[in-house]
């Protein structure tokens, strides 16, 4: 039987395809072993056998539940790709294997589980990366939102790197490697209710590449972090919080799209609480700022690289890290976390 | 509760309907609350409906005002020989 | 984005911070009400405190629909939601708001109650029409911006003869409020805020006119200057008051004439006039009893107005006590005030409407300044320049 | 703020819990680093960092979706513990590191949350592995079911352990480490619709320390697999169909508890079919059969070991390995993959 | 397990094929037919054919209610969960049978239609009692062993006054069938099966008892053994039919005295003359139109009849082309002779009910022989003992 | 479609309803079928209802005959001297 018997016109998954069967066996070797294929994978087992590392290990795990499906510029596929080797980045590693499992509704489609399952078998492809060992679960319709999908990253952190927020120092400066919000207002341009029409494509894309030669230059980076949910504020102020300094960003250096802006604009969101999928924060000594800005520029997803703000002062012992900004006309303003989830608003 | 944006006409249609642009992006809207709307205007956007037209003269010339106010106050500084205003 | 990132710049801020510490007198105390929570939201979001002279306060004013809807009025929501099952439709800025017991209308569909949130009303007529089925509530909350919108949508509802679509209504009238806030009727002398000046209402004035203002500056003698929501036009406003204050002079100015006039939107009042009808009072959070500040929904559209059509209860609504907000909304105390701010009260954890809304006050202070509400030391300030 | 606010009577998991905001933050800190706390976990990176393995390094994921959350016997939480580090075992391997990725319903009690997350921190320190990073995300009410939680493992295979199908020969024994089916009908028990009394506890249970012991005493194992979902005859037959052997039951031999017997007759079920979560079976030469059953006996997992079967001879080239059962009354019968799902019936 | 375990006994069991073997003809053929699909299943499930005589054979006859019920009326029960947008109940059985086009309840289930899996039609009045504004419709199905469970449903149904519930109603009758399998109308009597003598139903006859078979019997000369469903209770009565052969007897007789009677349960009989009355004729898969061999819901209950509450509309349903379901049901045929069996059509992919239900001939063959029935050399079987 | 299985009366209930036992498995099920009853009667149980009384001799004495037949011929062949049956 073919994969193009399975995935006849209008073929959807039923709960025998997570019945572990012969219907989960078929689904397994008809679309993810095919789209995933890889020697790792290919050994069968319910556990990936993977060569001796050299190095620490990183793990990492992310459940990607994204709403809709396929948004501009991604899909839930690619992002769950995208989204675990970027944490495993931020470990200062080199991702070496991806587990995925898939929880599906019941009534979701044959053929988009496989057109996502095909562009999450490119993006580990073009990134290099093994998707190694899997799970299939099916849920019963209203269980769900078609496709979860959990993707766990291990990789190999080189020996003199020690990324961490304790590693924060006063006088550091605060890099991003572009533009921010255009995944999340990807998104909600996207969201039922809410479509509006706009050219802005989600950032989602795999940072390794970048993130490895930025290590390979400077070994003591102090902090990477990818600012996905709750955007660059939660980011910065968990980075503010656990190391207890000041951080200053200075808004007018922030790089957004002008459509991003617009559309928070209409929406009556701050950028900087919208998540991003291929961006990465990196805090660094003063004199290491310019010449990773120079390595990050090198790479095509950081192309609008800039130096975004400076960590101050530690504050007081016992009150946690400040995240402040200077406003466009000279003010300063305080950075909250995002209070509760992201709404839109008319007010 | 009264967040409204500017943007601009880009499409008429019927029902009192148009597609504008904000900053980029495109959203159908109501122009029912308006008596007269030609596809290039600036209309202030509120919850779905085009709320006002936008004068750009008018913002133009507040614009104007806002620079010169400044500028003035530095020409009268410089004049006098002193420094100007001090910033807060 | 044009008509936006112009009134946002750097330099023209710069000028405009020159020129009023030059015009600002030394030896006065300058307190602003700044009506509006759009404006109470700019000056916070862009540090307009920080190019003020020291002696010169903003009073942050009712101006915020969230913020002034007492409790009762959104347990409403919440029981035609979950006790007679409808569709309830509404803004997100309302979705967060806590009501008695710090239910709100996210927590009442976590627990299963049918909320949507809407963009415009024009999606709730959407909803209507895709659940022929199910009863659509709209919550209609929102100042004279917002209720033409409302409006259009009941009439539109009308025309196409939506028998399952219906409002809440809840809309609030500005100059009965503001007439409120200067007259302070049973609250001792004493204890009445001293303003000297308003930043009149950017959007609502869109609609009713700077003319509506008139009566108010007449009767009381304080400066109106209608301003716009970018910093800039803030700044501007705040300008043209101190020349008003320092002359002696109480008119209704307009700094935001790109988009409002002397009489507003016409066609807009006009449909105002047809769908809604004058409460003879209304209950403002904070405020009380206000009359003539609010609209239903008029006899002829009856077959729209939700207070109609479901037998919503009499309950035992509660505010939080301890909560302040009713005197910070009169402008007479300060969110810093408040035992609970900060503390119990956080905008994850609100405990009134004030921390909720973006444009409350006592959300605007914690989101953008507590590190001074609170008392830990500020953080140094860089220059402006 | 301590977890009593957290938990406090009727809170529910709101949309802002899954906001990536101060919520989010709070509920990770109060909830999950409360259960799980271990020094990986408490680096509060988005990638734990472990220390340099030696070995090979082998890695599996489960999506665990069971419902309903709590069984006799089990929770979710304990059971995706097991579940995953049953999996690293099965490759001969010693686990070193877990992470969880919770996706949560809208609505569900944040007291069930914590009882879980409870459960789950405390399998994980029984079985002496940490939750090295993890992972929370929110649903929208009937997007759900309550909690689903991935869980991923990575562990050790010391040197000359090569676990693998293609290591089946003819003549080697199948053992099982005890009674078929407790899991799946504990949890049948508690299905909405179907509920019956029966004394019967889940098996679920982690068997790493089993199989270290297995692996040291016979580091020639040639495959260990736990029979779950699909239970006993799924596995099996996959091992048929991967190794191109024959495997021959003995279905005398294979251990039942009456009650599970008994419950499959009632519903029609087979209990060859039936998911269990604290059983391996274990394919090994001959004359390891005896050592091993003895080994797996010493552990309180083991108890029930026995021996059911034995391979046979390799199928004809491009034939698939056929699993069969000597029955009862002494028929022979091909034992075959669950069809579908598992469905009570009638006749 | 009592009365179960026993009736598995290896020893016992080797008793049997010892005496079977020794009182069986060589110079004989034997062809028994059980008539019901619980036979079958116990026949291949124990590997009760490796015990017996090379020259004895069992051809597999109609008694499967999920395989005779005709496509038709399974469109229909997925047009009212469909259409009529009713909670229908079914038996886990029938959830993956094809109708037309290959779609069953199950993947009606997954496209949207409420459909649930229920144990018993206790369940589905729970159900009605549960979703009072729903439609809960029970899909009925099965020989006289199921039908008093049903009739029992719409007695409880009508006392409760639950106007919501009413049964699809397509239970069946052996008798009738067993006369139609005999009297083959419209068969080349060439092609027709010869049948040496009957398993006769287990839990049927604990309802209609031993002597419902006496009229059969007497008229077409075949022995029938009632026979219980354990491997035992099959090789003991296959034991007792071949006495009856060798001696030129044709009988009645009861293997299965521990829970069949020669009346049955007349309780159950009457709760069955009350609610149902008999169809002139039925359709049967395989078998065709069959007279008097199946259940409407009487007149005096209309009121619980799923075809009287829902407009069922005439469809074009279709049997699956080239399926051999039919004659495999009439025993003439075998599943091996069927083209699409173990290819196109296997448990996952069924074509035909026959290989859905696991009282299906092609199931059964499938999943316990299919090495024999598929011509790859069947495993070399160890001895017996 | 006639799976049917014993089990052992263990309680009745109001509603002709019953707790049984089935191997170790508890459940309530409608006797209504059933003319009379009793706690420890074993009934055999169909679709949630018990269809039948079970006959606890007639069980014994089928098993009786089953072991009787065997052993009879194991008997008679051994006394006849040859072997029994063959087996299949
Ligand atoms: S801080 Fe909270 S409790 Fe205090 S006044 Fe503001 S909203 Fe009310
Ligand atoms: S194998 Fe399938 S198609 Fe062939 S007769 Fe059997 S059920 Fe019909
Ligand atoms: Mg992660
Ligand atoms: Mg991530
Ligand atoms: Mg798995
Ligand atoms: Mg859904
Ligand atoms: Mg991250
Ligand atoms: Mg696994
Ligand atoms: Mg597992
Ligand atoms: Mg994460
Ligand atoms: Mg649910
Ligand atoms: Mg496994």
């Amino acid at each position: 039987m073919t994969a193009q018997d399975l995935i006849r016109p209008g073929a959807v998954i039923e709960m025998a395809h997570g019945g572990g069967g012969r219907a989960t066996a078929r689904l397994i070797r008809q679309i993810f072993a095919r789209h995933f294929a890889n020697p790792l994978l290919d050994q069968g087992h319910d556990a990936a056998v993977l060569p001796r590392p050299v190095g620490r290990i990183v793990m990492t795990t992310d459940a990607h539940v994204v709403s809709p499906l396929t948004f501009p510029g991604g899909d839930i596929g690619s992002l769950s790709v995208h989204g675990t080797l970027n944490d495993v980045a931020c470990g200062g590693a080199w991702p070496i294997a991806l587990s995925a499992a898939f929880i599906i509704e019941e009534g979701f489609p044959l053929a988009d589980l496989d057109r996502i399952a095909a562009s999450m078998g490119a993006a580990a492809r073009s990134a290099g990366v093994p998707i190694a060992t899997g799970d299939t679960k099916v849920v019963e319709r209203g269980h769900g939102d078609g496709v979860y999908i959990t993707t766990t990253g291990i990789g190999v952190v080189p020996d003199g790197v020690e990324i961490s927020p304790q590693r924060i120092r006063s006088g550091q400066a605060v890099l991003l490697s572009g533009t921010v919000g255009d995944h999340g207002i990807a998104i909600l341009s996207r969201r039922q209710g809410l479509e509006f029409g706009t050219g802005i494509q989600s950032d989602s894309a795999a940072l390794h590449r970048m993130v490895a030669d930025m290590v390979a230059a400077v070994p003591g980076i102090a902090v990477l972090r990818d600012p996905t949910r709750g955007g660059l504020s939660a980011t910065l102020n968990e980075l503010a919080e656990a190391s207890g300094h000041t951080i200053t960003l200075n808004e007018a250096a922030i790089p957004i799209r002008p459509e991003v802006a617009g559309a928070c604009e209409m929406l009556g969101l701050d950028p900087l609480h919208i998540a991003n999928e291929g961006k990465m924060i990196c805090i660094c000594a003063e004199e290491d700022a310019e010449p990773l800005l120079t390595i990050m520029r090198a790479h095509p997803q950081g192309g609008d690289a800039a130096r975004i703000g400076t960590v101050g002062d530690a504050a007081a012992p016992g009150t946690p890290g400040l995240l402040r900004m200077t406003t466009l006309i000279g003010g300063m303003r305080i950075v909250d976390w995002l209070a509760g989830e992201q709404l839109p608003r008319i007010c | 509760m009264c967040l409204a944006i500017p943007a601009r006409i880009t499409a008429l249609h019927d029902g009192a309907m148009a597609t504008v642009n904000a900053g980029g992006v495109t959203r159908d809207v109501s122009v029912a609350l308006l008596e007269a709307v030609a596809v290039g205007d600036y209309v202030l956007l509120h919850v779905g409906y085009a709320l006002h037209l936008i004068s750009e003269e008018e913002a133009r010339e507040t614009l104007r005002m806002m620079a010169q106010t400044g500028l003035l106050q530095d020409e009268l500084a410089e004049m006098a020989g002193t420094s100007g205003g001090q910033g807060a | 984005m044009k008509y936006v990132s112009e009134f946002r710049d750097p330099v023209l801020a710069r000028n405009l911070a020159r020129q009023i510490a030059a015009e600002a007198d030394p030896a006065r105390q300058y307190a602003f009400m700044e009506f509006c929570g759009g404006h109470t939201h700019a000056i916070f979001r862009y540090g307009v405190h920080d190019l003020m002279p020291k002696n010169l306060r903003f009073v942050h004013g009712p101006g915020c629909p969230v913020c002034v809807l007492p409790v009762r009025r959104l347990d409403d929501a919440i029981e035609v939601a979950e006790k007679h099952g409808a569709i309830l439709c509404a803004y997100g800025d309302m979705m967060r708001v806590p009501g008695t017991g710090r239910r709100s209308l996210l927590s009442a569909r976590a627990a299963g109650a049918d909320i949507r949130m809407v963009y415009s009303p024009l999606d709730a007529l959407a909803l209507a029409r895709e659940n022929p089925q199910a009863q659509v509530v709209f919550l209609g909350i929102g100042f004279e911006t917002t209720a033409p919108a409302t409006a259009m949508a009941i009439l539109q509802a009308q025309a196409e003869g939506l028998a399952n679509f219906s409002v809440l209504c809840n809309h609030v009238l500005t100059p009965p409020a503001i007439r409120h806030v200067l007259e302070a009727p049973g609250i001792d002398p004493e204890q009445a805020v001293r303003l000297d000046g308003f930043l009149g209402p950017s959007h609502v004035s869109t609609v009713i006119g700077a003319h509506a203002y008139a009566p108010l500056v007449a009767r009381y003698g304080k400066p109106v200057v209608i301003a716009g929501f970018e910093p800039l036009d803030v700044m501007q406003a705040v300008l043209m008051l101190i020349r008003q204050v320092n002359d002696g002079r109480a008119q209704v100015e307009n700094q935001y004439t790109r988009v409002v006039t002397d009489t507003g939107n016409q066609k807009a009042q006009g449909v105002m006039a047809q769908v809604f009808t004058l409460r003879p009072a209304f209950e403002w959070r904070g405020l009380g009893s206000v009359p003539d500040s609010a609209f239903a929904i008029a006899p002829e559209y009856a077959a729209f107005d939700a207070e109609q059509r479901f037998p919503i209860s009499d309950k035992a609504s509660r505010e939080t006590k301890s909560c302040e907000c009713p005197a910070i909304l009169r402008g007479v105390k300060e969110p810093k005030d408040c035992k609970l701010f900060g503390r119990a009260c956080t905008p994850e954890t609100p405990m009134g409407a004030c921390m909720v809304s973006s444009e409350g006050a006592c959300a605007a202070w914690y989101t953008y300044r507590r590190a001074e509400a609170m008392g830990t030391p500020a953080p140094a300030l860089e220059p402006a320049q």
